[in-house]
């Protein structure tokens, strides 16, 4: 599963994209959220407000509890700010 | 499909001819062009002093979205053309960032649609600008008026 | 004071390039163009062939009105520019007509200031056309709905 | 007093400006629209219906009972197309 992080979650996190292989029990988003904390004070630290953060799979906005498949491209990211 | 996410600038004048370029029917063309601001828009009194402005897209997904929005406001609105034209990358106060355009028989549609398109922008649009201030660089925050505006959209038919 | 009334044609990007040009405190730029259409509005079903326009005006009262509406505006918005092009004389279908551009910090305001200015325009300013058909010359009828348009800004403030 | 006709006014009455001396009853701008009906068929015709004549006084727009002075310019014209 291929993550991408933008803007100020980007940079806290420090990387624009990778490529992860979450357990079996991380069905959905919120669930990916959780295990993304787990995996370090960098993470812990920018998924901390969870209200603050948006989520996209497969390009199209999605909310919490949205079911992800193995082949996804999930993206995380704060309120959009263009225009 | 007239939608375009690019480093360069635009041509306000020439992408404007050509919207209505050769479709006599269109009565007038509503616009906005969007510029980057010298001061950051603080809460309070004013703000900070912004010396550039960048501008971070995800690619795919802005594209997708934009070209969704814009089958919406092409289904809500009668219109006979519509045009999204937004920069990315670093910026200068005065420069042009974004420019949106409906071109349409009536007026009320051609400016209804063009200010949802740029209500939609502030919102959905993934795009993210980091300011350039003297305490250094900062992302700027998303405001709760936006959010306002763009849900005014859902409570009126058009 | 940016009101102009002409026969001549214009350069909108070059206008609206002007009017942000040299303050970076503006945030955004609305407009409207609007242009020659090549069909009348007739009521019911469509319109007849329209080869040409005229637009006559009475001189004086045109500059003295539309300088009366910008201070409206003005006071009403908050606007760090404001930009009313309009023509007169014969023009032909897809020829521009009227340019109006509202300026400011604030998105909202300028696009309301933008279409009251056209909603005005389209009621008050003394301007008339003329179109040329297949029937002939005709004089256009003022259309209800335009004094509809123009009435709601007189309940809303701003 | 000079009056000026736009428009389809101008047309059916045949010309664009012109210097009137209306009688001294002639108080009011719909005094004068009532006083230019009666100088002949095509003023008649032209100024038949008031709900489309607009009358300009020194280029203000004003209603029928605005009280004229000599020196006015006063301008007949019909709902604006304008925009």
């Amino acid at each position: 599963m291929r993550i991408l992080y933008f803007a100020w979650l980007r940079a806290k996190i420090g990387t624009a994209e990778e490529e992860v292989a979450p357990p079996a029990e991380v069905a959905t988003t919120g669930d990916l959220i959780t295990w993304l904390q787990s995996r370090g004070p960098a993470y812990a630290d920018a998924l901390a407000n969870r209200a603050v953060v948006k989520v996209a799979v497969n390009q199209d906005y999605v909310g919490m509890d949205h079911p992800l498949a193995p082949g996804d491209e999930v993206a995380l990211f704060p309120p959009v700010t263009g225009g | 499909m007239a939608i375009r996410v690019q480093a360069e600038d635009f041509d306000v004048g020439a992408e404007l001819a050509a919207l209505s370029d050769g479709n006599p029917s269109i009565g007038g063309v509503a616009s906005f062009v969007g510029l980057v601001r010298d001061m950051s828009k603080g809460d309070g009194a004013g703000g900070d002093a912004v010396s550039a402005l960048t501008l971070e897209h995800y690619p795919g997904m802005t594209e997708r979205q934009l070209a969704a929005i814009e089958a919406e406001v092409r289904a809500r609105w009668p219109l006979d053309a519509v045009l999204i034209i937004h920069r990315h990358g670093r910026l200068l106060p005065g420069d042009r960032i974004v420019l949106a355009a409906c071109a349409s028989a009536h007026r009320a549609a051609a400016f209804e649609a063009c200010w949802f398109l740029m209500d939609w922008l502030k919102t959905k649009a993934p795009f993210w600008k980091q300011e350039e201030t003297p305490d250094g660089a900062r992302w700027v925050e998303a405001k709760e008026e936006d959010e306002h505006a763009a849900d005014r959209w859902r409570q009126q038919a058009p």
